[in-house]
């Protein structure tokens, strides 16, 4: 009975196997090797398979011409799976917005074609060829951390697919290639932001710097250690901490023993709440300043009263009664998706938004929509989105500030 | 001059002393047993031969040389090959490779030799194959070259771990307890293959508890217990010997009024 | 039911029998389909499906090497595959050397890992050398995590150029990624056949059956063991340099523990000890999960289910068994007999 | 700053030495590496979260993930380790099935509790915390190493003293012959995985309610560090398991402090491939000679 189960499952396989490759059409024509920005690649044969993206509705009565996809490419699964959760979530509502108010996009039937990359650069560069050599994919919205992320741009630069990245903030991102392009704010920016605030709200203090191992944390420690001596402002202790550290015993000792008043948090919520938490525990007086990936609800979440009074500097506001628009943007994200929308979210819906815009402005043409988004001006629910000569998004910074269990918008010009 | 000449090694394990000062020797085409109550320290004898463990003192000379601290792998070259008590054969491997690997130290070709497939490498292992095959013959296992090793019956495995030993090309063979767990007719046939390969010219050293073998084959018989030499000499002399039999047998109330002690 | 699962299991012995005796046939016509196969027009991520494929058997096969042949289980052959990845990076990207040019590096920079583990745990066995290797492939994406100025640290090596053949590019678009590839594995299946057919593979064999008894014959197995950690990181090393060039970017977190547990279930799974198990068993391990793409949840599940029943029911690997066929007596040479 | 990092390191120290508890008595009696043992660790963790959600009260949650995680030990060996110990395998397809049964129960865990992190209850805070001078030794470190001291005691009493003990002991040295002797083998492995599962819910329950945290994933790293500090120790020794995780604790916090946290996680393998080099079982293993 053993040896019958084994022979049935390598059966099995070979079938599945036998079939997936069963699944191509031979090409019609030969693909010559010149330059990848004109031509799309043959065979419209997409993978077996097909991705279970929820708005599978066929074309209604003949007035759509076909369709046309935005691939997005997240990890669904392992331990980076909430974030790239939230990503699907916004690039779904993106799509439903658009599909309420304008039916069609330049005539096509609009469709998302979603992949889990399982948050490893092989399956996303794998994912990049499956987007590329669909020939409906117009556009495709890019992973949660770097190394996914920049394994796949090459592809897409190489097939010529335009990528907009919601999460990149690695500095040689953009550089790939000119179909790359970056809504997110860079580093600089960003500690740019959260310098300024330290300084004009609590003055000159001795600073601590606590920095996740990667890519973005190393760049923004680089970074403060040029720009905080300029401010008056000395930097007591820097701390790295690696993936997945629960203990930072240590690491707090050293920073009260540099005598360190206000600690930067250059870390994810997942990392910087325990963090918050134990140093909380020791030190109460003892004030935080995080960036723009503190702004999230699952920092109150997971921190409570332990990070009352933290400084974050945002680009997005919930609930925001200043801005009207992104109020609604909220309403309309919590109803769908029960969780407050992070920035990253934001952004990720504004990627799609704009793909759609230039789908709809110059319809199903690769190097057409890249020309356009390169100079596009998107009214985006985060804000008029224009890109620069790197690709890169500027961002308006707002002050946010943690009081009893919300993030408040703090008036800057107070502090003028 | 003895082929093998040992006198007085000793060796103890945390200050027991296992063995202590026991010389004897072993003249070419001879066969030679020691024999002795469990726990004689027969096997460490061995496994001091064959450079498993090293002698606290005493000297091991082989053909006029010194190898008393060798390690195994240059024991075995000078010449000495050895079977197991229990039985370590190559199970996964067939019976023809498990001969071939013994030959290993005796073929002589590079890394690049093997490479490139030269010539001296396909000579040496035709030669070794057909050796193998020769060996096996002798033995009396050549209808089971392409079995696997672990495929055999139990008095099969031990010639099969002799000609392995052969297959060294070893001046001496060291057999331990061979006939161990065979039945009447597997020892008698044993013993003739043993005699056989007295005949061919090979020098044996035997340790075996099945008395029958060793009074019918051995030239000479050395006597152990508790790690000393309590008699040698001939069969006949060793039968009759009384330190031997109170060693082996323990004191009958007649043989301690006779020894009057 | 007893007998219908005996004879399809027996049909199942005789089909490897009969493709065991029609080798010669069948091994040159396996080679032909893999030769053509990318040519019949497949999109790039087939083709790239195809690559990781034979990265994953090149790998296996030389993890098989010590798994298999030797019975030494080393759970840190990421290590070397690391080491050779980001030596070949670091020399094609920043220093600008042809791909080519950077295998012999590679293959010294990963023989010195492997001699690192091999020598300490000469005396080691079992759980114990498996926890070492563990241990040292840890190390090694630590040390890539740190080392800054070499490796350039969690930013990772960016544009790893893909390898050029006298000026010809060899990339996934025209295929030659693919040949190149192909061509490395037969290298070390050719390898690995020559080595285990001679005194070295059987040493290597004895060591791995009895290590004691292989001793007392006369190998030395010390230098053995580390003659086979030493072939089996170079070769890892440089299907590491391949993989580095294929994905063109490379961090720490892209060679971690998953990776040697992939590579040494591809070798168990196809079938220790043999020389065809980590052809199946790459492409059982690498399909699987793009089978399984839409069960997002479910696609570890199921991966590891699938380990747990082959385990079960076909612990020696689908390929792996006794072969029934008498030993292959070598031929005379030619002029032996002018001797 | 020494004293203080010594104080954290003795904290983290007790969280390995429990978890290397459940490997070291599964090694000891099977001489197998189980994989697995880090997964069923996070899902003790994990399961108290659920059962508080079915309001269980805090003590009641973890007295049921206790004996829940026990016996998904227990289902793991049955499942996975039975039928190839029937089969007498190879050693490798044994360490696969731990592997592969270690990514079935974290993977489970990831689809139906989602794989972000969730706040964990600090249930045992006494209050009472040592100052001395500038640092504080926490009530909740104090506490991590009584009650790791008292489960160290426990299962070494059950080894040494009780009759299951002794069974256990005869199966490490001859399975075959344990049987003979009329012990059922089966049944004594079975209760020596649950008290593996059951000690890592101990682990679980402590290190979960010290940082405040659990999520499927935390297996992973604390799973690594404690079977090198099992392994340091000496497998199959339970007291050298514990003296191996509290090394590799203090180590640890010596290194993050003097050296950068990035250097953290290679402390814990660099000592253990020293050691092995210099012991080849461990501080506390005892070497078995093989006979000849």
């Amino acid at each position: 009975m053993k040896k019958i189960i084994s022979i049935i499952i390598c059966l099995a396989l070979c079938l599945t196997f036998a079939a997936a490759c069963a699944g191509e059409k031979p090409p019609a024509d030969d693909n010559k090797g010149n330059t990848p920005a004109d031509n799309n690649p043959p065979a419209d044969n997409n993978p077996p398979e097909d991705n279970k993206d929820d708005t599978n509705t066929p074309p209604d009565d003949g007035s759509s011409k076909g369709v046309v996809k935005i691939g997005v490419f997240v990890p669904l699964t392992g331990d980076r799976a909430y974030q790239g959760e939230r990503t699907k979530a916004a690039a779904e509502l993106a799509v439903q917005d658009w599909k309420d108010t304008h039916g069609l996009c330049g005539g096509y039937e609009v469709e998302l074609a979603i992949y889990d990359d399982k948050n490893s650069p092989e399956e996303a560069a794998s994912i990049a060829e499956i987007l590329v050599s669909d020939e409906d994919v117009m556009g495709a919205m890019g992973s949660q951390s770097s190394s996914t992320t920049m394994s796949a741009t090459p592809v897409f630069q190489e097939y010529g697919l335009v990528c907009l990245s919601n999460t990149s903030s690695h500095t040689d991102y953009t550089k790939t290639g000119n179909y790359i392009f970056r809504n997110n704010c860079i580093n600089a920016q960003e500690a740019e932001a959260s310098i300024e605030m330290v300084q004009k709200i609590i003055g000159p203090k001795t600073v601590g710097i606590f920095y996740s191992m990667n890519d973005w944390g190393v760049n923004v420690y680089n970074y403060m250690t040029e720009v905080i001596p300029k401010t008056g402002m000395t930097i007591g202790a820097a701390e790295p901490v690696a993936d997945n550290t629960d203990d930072f015993g240590t690491t707090i000792a050293n920073f009260r023993a540099a005598g360190c008043e206000v600690i930067f948090v250059a870390a994810t919520p997942d990392i910087s709440s325990p963090f918050i938490n134990q140093y909380r525990a020791l030190d109460s007086e003892v004030q935080f300043s995080g960036f723009i990936n503190s702004y999230d609800e699952q920092l109150i979440t997971l921190t409570g009263k332990n990070c009352e009074g933290m400084l974050v500097p945002a680009t997005w506001f919930n609930w925001s009664e200043l801005d009207q628009r992104q109020y609604d943007f909220t309403k309309e994200y919590y109803d769908y998706y029960g969780e407050e929308p992070t920035s990253l979210a934001v952004q990720a819906y504004d990627c799609v938004g704009m793909m759609l815009d230039a789908i709809d402005h110059v319809g199903k043409d690769r190097a057409a929509i890249r020309d356009y988004i390169e100079s596009i001006e998107y009214d985006g629910v985060q804000c008029v989105l224009t890109f620069n000569e790197t690709r890169d998004a500027s961002k308006t910074f707002a002050w946010a500030k943690v009081e009893n269990g919300k993030f408040v918008q703090v008036d800057r010009s107070q502090y003028e | 001059m003895p082929l093998l000449d040992v006198n007085n090694i000793s060796i103890s394990f945390g200050g027991l002393a296992a063995v202590s000062g026991f010389s004897f020797h072993v003249e070419e085409g001879e066969i030679v047993s020691i024999i002795g109550p469990n726990g004689a320290g027969k096997t460490t004898v061995f496994n001091m031969l064959t450079g498993v463990y090293k002698p606290d003192a005493g000297s091991i000379k082989f053909d006029g040389v010194e190898c008393n601290g060798l390690a195994p792998q240059e024991i075995v070259k000078l010449g000495i090959a050895r079977t197991f008590q229990n039985i370590r054969l190559y199970k996964d491997m067939r019976v023809i490779e498990n001969v071939i690997v013994g030959m290993h130290i005796n073929q002589k070709y590079g890394f690049f030799d093997m490479l490139l497939r030269t010539k001296k490498f396909r000579t040496c292992e035709y030669e070794s194959a057909k050796r193998a095959q020769q060996i096996l013959e002798m033995v009396g296992l050549s209808q089971h070259t392409h079995d696997y090793a672990k495929n055999l019956p139990y008095g099969e495995q031990r010639k099969l771990e002799i000609a392995r030993a052969i297959a060294t090309s070893a001046k001496l063979l060291i057999l331990d307890e061979p006939a161990a767990g065979m039945n009447t007719g597997e020892s008698e046939s044993l013993m003739h293959f043993i005699r056989t390969l007295k005949d061919k010219g090979f020098t044996i050293l035997l340790i075996e508890h099945d008395m029958n073998v060793v009074m019918n084959i051995s030239d000479r018989i050395y006597v152990l217990n508790y790690g000393k030499k309590i008699a040698e000499g001939l069969p006949e002399e060793i039968v009759s010997d009384p330190q031997v039999i109170t060693a082996y047998l323990g004191v009958t109330k007649e043989g301690k009024d006779a020894a009057g002690d | 039911m007893k007998e219908k699962t005996m004879n399809l299991s027996n049909a199942f012995k005789s089909f490897l029998a009969f493709c065991d005796r029609w080798k010669a046939v069948i091994i040159p016509l396996l080679i032909a389909v893999a030769a053509i196969l990318p040519q019949l027009g497949f999109s790039t991520y087939i083709i790239r499906l195809m690559c990781n494929i034979l990265i994953y058997t090149s790998v296996g096969m030389a993890l098989n090497l010590l798994v298999g042949y030797t019975g030494l289980v080393s759970l840190g052959n990421v290590a070397f595959f690391c080491i050779g990845a980001y030596t070949s990076a670091i020399l094609t990207a920043n220093c600008g050397w042809n791909f080519f040019a950077t295998l012999p590096i590679v293959a010294l920079t990963a023989s010195l890992g492997g001699v690192m583990v091999g020598l300490p745990t000469l005396r080691l066995s079992g759980p114990f050398l498996s926890i070492t290797a563990l241990g040292f492939a840890e190390v090694i994406r630590l040390i890539a995590m740190n080392f800054m100025s070499l490796t350039n640290g969690p930013l990772g090596i960016r544009s790893i150029p893909r390898p050029n053949l006298f000026g010809l590019e060899l990339n996934l678009f025209n295929k030659g990624f693919y040949y190149a590839l192909l061509v490395l594995v037969l290298l070390i299946t050719l390898f690995i056949y020559l080595l285990t057919n001679s005194k070295y593979g059987r040493a290597l064999r004895a060591i791995k059956n009895d290590e004691i008894a292989a001793g007392l014959m006369g190998i030395r197995t010390g230098s053995y063991k580390v003659m086979a950690f030493v072939i089996c990181s170079a070769l890892s090393g440089i299907v590491g340099a391949f993989y580095a060039s294929m994905i063109q970017y490379i961090e720490p977190n892209s060679f971690t523990q998953d990776n040697s547990i992939l590579t040494l279930s591809v070798v168990v799974v196809g079938g220790m000890g043999t020389l065809r198990g980590p052809y199946l068993g790459a492409i059982i391990l690498v399909l699987l999960p793009e089978l399984l793409r839409g069960a997002e949840g479910l696609r570890f599940v199921i991966y590891g289910l699938a380990l747990v029943l082959m385990m079960r029911f076909r612990p020696q690997g689908i390929l792996g068994w006794k072969s029934p066929l008498p030993y292959k007596l070598p031929s005379p040479p030619r002029d032996a007999g002018k001797r | 700053m020494l004293l203080q990092y010594i104080a954290n390191g003795i904290a983290i120290g007790m969280a390995y030495a429990i978890v290397a508890l459940g490997y070291s008595i599964v090694f000891g009696i099977l001489r197998l590496l189980n994989f697995s043992h880090a997964a069923v660790y996070a899902f003790s963790a994990n399961m108290i979260l659920v059962f508080m959600g079915w309001h269980f009260g805090i003590w009641g949650a973890v007295a049921v993930s206790i004996v829940a995680t026990g016996l998904l030990a227990v289902c793991v060996n049955q499942f996975a380790l039975k039928p190839l110990r029937k089969k007498n395998s190879d050693k490798v397809a044994n360490l696969i099935t731990t592997v592969g049964a270690s990514y079935i129960i974290q993977n489970l865990m990831v689809m139906y509790l989602g794989s972000e992190r969730k706040t964990f209850p600090f249930f045992y805070d006494f209050g009472v915390s040592i100052d001395i001078g500038f640092y504080t030794i926490t009530s909740a470190q104090i506490s991590m190493f009584v009650i790791a001291g008292l489960l160290l005691v426990f299962l070494t009493l059950i080894i040494r003293k009780t009759k299951v003990g002794l069974a256990m002991r005869g199966i490490e040295q001859n399975p075959l012959a344990a049987n003979l002797m009329g012990i059922n083998v089966e049944w004594i492995i079975a209760i020596a995985f649950f008290m593996g599962g059951a000690s890592a819910a101990v682990g679980g329950a402590l290190i979960g309610g010290y940082y405040q945290l659990a999520y499927p994933s935390m297996g992973v790293m604390v799973g690594n560090k404690a079977f090198a500090s099992a392994v340091l120790g000496g497998l199959g020794v339970l007291h050298g398991a514990a003296i191996g995780g509290l090394i590799v604790g203090v180590l640890e916090c010596l290194i993050i402090g003097y050296l950068g946290a990035s250097y953290r996680d290679g402390i814990a393998f660099v000592l253990l491939i020293i050691t092995l080099i210099i012991k080849p079982a461990g501080l506390f293993g005892k070497k078995n000679i093989t006979k000849v």
